[in-house]
């Protein structure tokens, strides 16, 4: 069984001392490990930002995209080989600025990855900008003012698409977070793995302090029932999102790829490609 | 007896020409005709005119009718429209209803049937179209049983009752034309017989990447691209594959490379516009040196441009569009026929130089229905699949993890090195679009980045596909340079051309746009001249080849960009020219004929004075 | 006495060293020093080596040093990467701490400061970069005061007691030097006390902007481009304009597109990958007429490629990127200076013109310090705002509603039409990326196809500015032609390689780089030969050149794509081969130095046998 | 005062017969004449899509962009002039396949514009693919075995992403849909107006007998209060959507324009391009 070094790359890590990043990464491999999965059954898909470099420090299968487009690219692996655990992983500028449209897309499509976000509420990589979601108000190099827009609830817009599983970690609560990553992974269909995951370096606002004072924990509620989800919604609302835990798991969850039609249990990179004789002089009849 | 005719019919959009004329294309073609069909319709769904022309013959036919034999009009603007294209001896067959009028100078025979009344009578309006197909095939002398044997088959879920009125319709045509007009057929030759197979490009494709071991599809609507995706949304669940409608075409191009790094065969398929979005991630399957194959269905661009209208004006695009410098194959198909081996042929050449393919399709080749030989789509003629480079699983549990190079020096003959797929043990690494080492960990090192980009480029120059195809005598004193719909015209022109000066005349066909072969084309046109024919507006594949390092001054350049086919009429006109020496850049189309230009590359025709 | 020094210091990323650096570059500009800075950075914000260099002079500075004269070196990866570039008398100072060593074969001093322990004493770890700042003035005789004052301005808001302490580490690090090392002062010639300007490329683009009337910016963050928006956030509320982060680059050039439709002066900023997500709505600009500004801080591509690393290699994406052909203006800096006017100018050639311009700036030129001559930016020298062709508002009121002609024949000698404004009475008209008539409206008549496609291409061949600058002897035996970062460079080289060679030699810079200004080009070289330098792979401007007609035959090149600036070394060495006919296609970089190689043009190089 | 007739051009229409988007150019025609708005004074802003056509029929400044982009579009407008009355408009597919990411942007932002969607739940001019407002199980060319992702619920995504105005009009109900629009055009910040507006060429599921059945129309509820955000979210869910009327107004609405700071009541276009040469030496002198 693999183990943690197993998931370990020799690459050392380009992130700042202290990036909450560290924080995920540990927590993405401590579940994997757990889970028994093997570092060649991997497939991680990142974006671009200080945390689409996740890829570069995780011994799986890893494909660094482009700039938004996590999403699509971790939908395409996990269709051409539903055998294999696929990950999408990238910052909040990534998934929820150009990445939105993929985001919304991906929630209702439903195929069965596991979606992590490095949510710092700002851009780290191109040195601090503000991002979709950052506070109302905070200044920044993009908004020296102050931001003047509302910022994106991203778990709220999971829940109102549908989405079946939707959770909240804190990179400093690696305990919950290896659970949540866990669960998620085993969750047949779209899994959100939101995390507060602060940028030491740029984000003054948000940091591991705020979070840690203001963030809401469900699993010390033992009456909040993640089955629902109008209560999650409302959790959602009243905490600001401040809250982490699995907020909504759906008990009778369905994935994309029980519905395509002739689609198999193997994944397609496994059939052979050959084409049946008898197939394509049908086919062609069509054409006659 | 003709050995061939052109039939054309003309009305308004949405009033089901299109299924009239797929009916009327099929019946010819079981009948063991060659078939050519074109179009002309707007972006609209009903309303506004559109027409149809099918050029039929018993050899191959493979390029706009220098005329029309037949011509059905359902409204007056059709014969405004279409009626200066008849041969001087046609029939124009309009409805008694419109009260036609032919334009001046247009000696066509205008002849009218009761068309309305006929259909009122036999209470159903859609049965109209029935008596036109009945009409026509007694003009053409194609066989009624045929017609009716086919509405059988297609609409025979719809009830007896609903065929037999059809049968009546057809009947009711067909006995109109031969009881009023005996003497007017236009008896084409007898057919061979032969069972083809009739179908456009964009379902050829289809076929082509079925055949080409291809199981995913990711896309996004476009015309005239769509095709391609309906035809494999049907097929793929035969075959446990996939054919996924995205948000847009940024996630379908990213979802491929995604399959593509995976190790399915992925493709998806689109048109300028959405060329246009995917160039920032093609680039992304450059870097990470992952196959992936595009179609891209060319139409008159920029922007919206004009979606129903020919052009060839995405190369540049396709070749050289996205930032930075990154390997890119481009084919381009010459036929409908030949997308289907040339699709599979691109999963091929994406698997063993890992990077995009794309397909330069054009509208035309996208939506027309061409004739295709039954032996040109035998399975077992068809490319066989080659995987490419791929890690040995053995040698990659012998090396330990962590430590497989994707990115090795060790590369074969291609300059490629082999690649793993998730779920092979000890394969795992990072595929970037980030510049990367050996193992495709970041690294920027200047002499990595020499050797990184040197490899992804150099890939190209040996590229082994078939690169053109000639067709004429050696040494000729003219070559014209065609790919595309384009080609078909170019090669019916080739021996009238011939014929006319007394020259020798040749036709390059391009198969491979980029990497230019520009060594092939010179050996071709040898001392000769070369005449670039392509639909766009500043010669882009001339301009290409120029940049290239071909030798501008044999370069003569016909150009049409007014979304119409180029005609055979157009390139022997222009090549008698070039013969005659009488002219370099033509253009033509927009109504006027064939024209001397100036070059057509855009540059500044005079700098300020410059201070010195 | 040296007329000019060059300074260098290394560690880690993510340590304050580009504030000091922009300490150190400040300081030695306001004492009257031309000033050209560049850096190694990383894709990552801490850790990593880093290192700065800044090259100052008495006379103008514009290329990288030919070697460093004093090096600072915070940590040994410093010394092991940078001490191969210092002169051989050059001083390494490096920290105690390290224990440092020098690199076999280098011959530079090498001297120790206990800057770390210094820094500890002073009780605050800031101090040390302040340290290595008195040190630094001490070696090169700048004056300590300067830099004092600097300090005292920038930080006085934290207190007098930081200011103080400031003040304090500089003083001892200036006293060390001065008391252990009297004799080894690099003393640089009195510089002329002139008050110059300091700043990157993007903020000369902000400036230039400003001035050229723009007011509106919508942009995405990405290195090397960002600053120009931060800039511009700053600026715009001081007149009434507005900077916008939008969430992606399609969304800011389409933003873009309205704000030019609605008549305001709007840009964007971006690289290499936004380049590319705006391919699609550069289209749409082309083909509705639309006024828009694009600034491409080229970057390593393709894909995310080197996002910190020098490149030029975005000109074909740049000029034919797009599906279709359509018609773009762009312009290249050559240097920080230049980006003031041309970006002004650039609002001018988009309204004149009805097209996207784009400024084809390059990381160097984005990121770098460089000093700007307060007469290049005197608000009256600028270029003056022009509007070009906008429909008279009396005239529109006397036309009655519905009938204006935006796209109509009647035009200005450019070949540009008036146009409209949201507001303007009865100038309502459609603006469409699909083809359309004179008012505006989806036409898609192919008379009229041609007409609008060559209305659109066709007044780029007469864009009025200043395409090319000459610098050098009329007649020169070889003409260097640069563009952007390069520019200067090869300015230096020239003197040096007649000097060498005894030929003539001129530097022919090209401020347009779309559409090719061939003739300009081809007048300066005249007989002799041309030497296109650039940052690219494959000779991006060299193919340009040659697809639009220039003779090849007299074109060589050489190429840099390792993420480095050409050097004036690199340009001499090559364009002394070229001057004795001993190369025509050559690389450098990547730590080789400058070879011959192949036509860099990505051709196949074979073609299979095609069968005939 | 402009007429109906100043609204109109000389293009005949090119949608089919019966089409839906009829009725929703003649309640915008109708709405600006009623507000007594002038053609010049108006930029619409289109995308593509039968529904994108809209502006090649009214006579006001149009601006027909790519595909999925109306809404940069219209904000850019907008902001370079704000004394106009910009509207962006186009289809399902434009609008939420494609063009989510600024659809979810622009709300947040909250420019003062009004975005009128033709949601005909389908693809109309690329002749009748799924979009994403199509219903689960439809059958069409794209999913010839019908449609296997979840909806999108645009208007509930509306409010949970702030939006002040939230309204749902009927193609057929012109009385209605002209006060829906008029009252979008004078609310101050991002309205969202989309429109039932049958395809009857392609969609033969959602056809006008189908809206007019199952539709709940919210003028007939006098007990319905449209300030409550909560409420105008059940009553989307409970309905799935099939409601019309104004769904939820916020009673104190802010709009993006008045937090910009330094933006001027004048718009941009109608101020000034010189740089006072004070402010020119100001800046200059930071370079110093
Ligand atoms: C198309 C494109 N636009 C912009 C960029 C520049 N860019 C790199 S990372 C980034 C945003 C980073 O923010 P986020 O996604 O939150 O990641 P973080 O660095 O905060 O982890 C941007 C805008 C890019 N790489 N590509
Ligand atoms: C980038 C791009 N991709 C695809 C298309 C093709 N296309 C035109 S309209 C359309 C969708 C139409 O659906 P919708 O937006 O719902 O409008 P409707 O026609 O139904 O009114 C598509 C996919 C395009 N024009 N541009
Ligand atoms: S900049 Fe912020 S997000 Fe990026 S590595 Fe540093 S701390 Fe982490
Ligand atoms: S296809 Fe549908 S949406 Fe398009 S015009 Fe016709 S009815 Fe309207
Ligand atoms: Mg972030
Ligand atoms: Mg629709």
């Amino acid at each position: 069984m693999a183990t943690m070094a197993d998931f370990r790359t020799s690459e050392k890590s380009w992130w700042c001392p202290g990036c909450g990043d560290f924080g995920v990464l540990a927590g993405l491999q401590k579940a994997l490990v757990e889970l028994g999965i093997e570092p060649q059954q991997v497939a991680l898909a990142s974006g671009i930002g200080c945390s689409g470099k996740i890829g570069n420090y995780i011994n799986s299968y890893n494909l660094h995209v482009v700039h938004g487009r996590s999403l699509p690219a971790a939908q395409g692996i996990k269709l051409a080989n539903r055998e294999l655990t696929v990950i999408a992983a990238g910052g909040d500028g990534d998934g929820f600025a150009i990445g939105m449209g993929h985001y919304m897309h991906a929630l209702r499509r439903n195929v069965d990855i596991t979606y992590i976000v490095m949510d710092n509420q700002i851009y780290g990589l191109t040195k601090g900008q503000t991002s979709p979601t950052s506070d109302g108000g905070f200044q920044t190099k993009s908004t020296p003012n102050g931001n003047i827009e509302k910022s994106v609830n991203q778990m709220q817009l999971a829940i109102a698409s549908g989405c079946g599983f939707v959770a909240n970690g804190f990179s400093a609560n690696q305990k919950q977070l290896v659970e949540i990553i866990k669960r998620a992974l085993q969750f047949p269909g779209f899994a959100l793995v939101n995390t507060y995951s602060p940028c030491v370096t740029f984000n003054k606002l948000n940091t591991f302090d705020f979070y840690k004072q203001e963030i809401v924990n469900l699993d010390e509620d033992p009456t909040y029932d993640r089955s629902d989800r109008f209560a999650a919604m409302k959790k959602l609302m009243e905490t600001n999102e401040l809250v982490t835990g699995i907020i909504y798991e759906d008990p009778n969850p369905t994935r994309y790829e029980d519905k395509v039609s002739g689609y198999r249990e193997q994944g397609i990179v496994n059939q052979s490609l050959e084409v049946d004789p008898v197939l394509w002089a049908k086919i062609l009849g069509q054409y006659k | 007896m003709f050995s061939e005719v052109c039939w054309q019919i003309g009305g308004e959009q949405g009033t089901g020409l299109d299924s009239t004329v797929e009916v009327f294309n099929t019946v010819a073609s079981r009948a063991g005709y060659y078939v050519y069909a074109y179009k002309t319709f707007a972006s609209r769904i009903k309303g506004g005119h559109t027409d149809f022309t099918t050029r039929l013959g018993t050899t191959r036919v493979q390029a706009p009718a220098p005329g029309v034999n037949l011509l059905v009009a359902l409204d007056q603007e059709t014969i405004n429209l279409c009626a200066k294209n008849v041969y001087p001896d046609a029939i124009v067959l309009a409805d008694e209803a419109i009260n036609p009028t032919l334009p001046e100078g247009v000696s066509a025979k205008l002849l009218t049937i009761p068309f309305n009344k006929m259909t009122l009578a036999l209470g159903n309006p859609l049965m109209k179209n029935n008596i036109v197909l009945g009409a026509s095939a007694a003009f053409l002398g194609l066989p009624l049983e045929g017609f009716k044997a086919y509405a059988s088959g297609r609409w025979g879920n719809k009830g007896e009752e609903f065929v037999a009125l059809i049968h009546t319709a057809m009947e009711q045509g067909y006995a109109h034309v031969q009881a009023n007009w005996p003497d007017l057929a236009i008896s084409l030759a007898p057919a061979d017989g032969k069972e083809r197979l009739l179908m456009i490009g964009n379902e050829a494709a289809a076929l082509g990447a079925l055949a080409g071991g291809c199981r995913m599809i990711f896309s996004y609507p476009i015309t005239p691209a769509s095709e391609i995706a309906e035809s494999l949304v049907k097929i793929f669940p035969k075959v446990g594959g996939i054919a996924v409608q995205m948000e847009d075409e940024l996630a379908s191009i990213v979802a491929c490379v995604g399959a593509g790094f995976a190790g399915a065969r992925a493709m998806t398929a689109t048109a300028g516009p959405g060329l246009s979005l995917m160039q920032e991630a093609l680039g992304l399957a450059s870097m990470t040196e992952t196959p992936v194959v595009v179609v891209d269905t060319q139409r008159g661009g920029p922007s919206t441009g004009m979606p129903t209208k020919q052009e060839q004006s995405d190369l540049l695009a396709m070749a050289y569009g996205g930032h930075g410098d990154g390997p890119r194959i481009v084919l381009a198909p010459g036929s409908v026929e030949e997308l289907v081996p040339m699709t599979a042929e691109a999963f091929n050449l994406a698997d063993n130089y890992h990077c995009p393919v794309l397909i330069a399709s054009d509208l035309a080749l996208a939506l027309f229905q061409q004739t295709v030989e039954p032996e040109a789509v035998e399975l077992a003629k068809l490319p066989a699949v080659s995987r490419g480079p791929v890690a040995d699983p053995a040698a990659l549990a012998a090396l330990g993890r962590d430590i497989f190079e994707r990115y090795s020096k060790n590369t074969n003959e291609n300059g490629v090195s082999e690649r793993s797929m998730p779920g092979m043990k000890n394969g795992q690494f990072l595929a970037t679009g980030a510049e990367h080492g050996p193992f495709g960990k970041v690294w920027e090192n200047p002499a990595n980045r020499v050797y990184m980009m040197d490899r992804r480029m150099h890939r190209l120059r040996g590229v082994k596909t078939e690169a053109v195809r000639y067709f004429g005598p050696s040494e000729a004193d003219l070559v014209i340079v065609a790919f595309g719909t384009t080609l078909g015209a170019a090669k019916e022109a080739r021996a009238e051309i011939e014929q006319l000066t007394g020259k020798k005349v040749g036709v390059l066909q391009i198969r491979l746009i980029f990497p230019v072969p520009v060594a092939a084309i010179a050996k071709y046109v040898g001392n000769g001249k070369a005449l670039v024919v392509e639909s766009n507006a500043v010669g882009q594949f001339a301009f290409m080849l120029k940049g290239s390092g071909y030798n501008p001054a044999n370069l003569a350049s016909l150009l049409k960009y007014d979304g119409n086919l180029i005609t055979v009429e157009e390139i022997r006109t222009a090549a008698t020219r070039v013969l005659n020496g009488e002219a370099q850049f033509m253009v033509t189309g927009g109504g006027a004929g064939v024209r001397t230009s100036s070059d057509p590359t855009i540059v500044l025709e005079s700098a300020k004075e410059a201070h010195v």
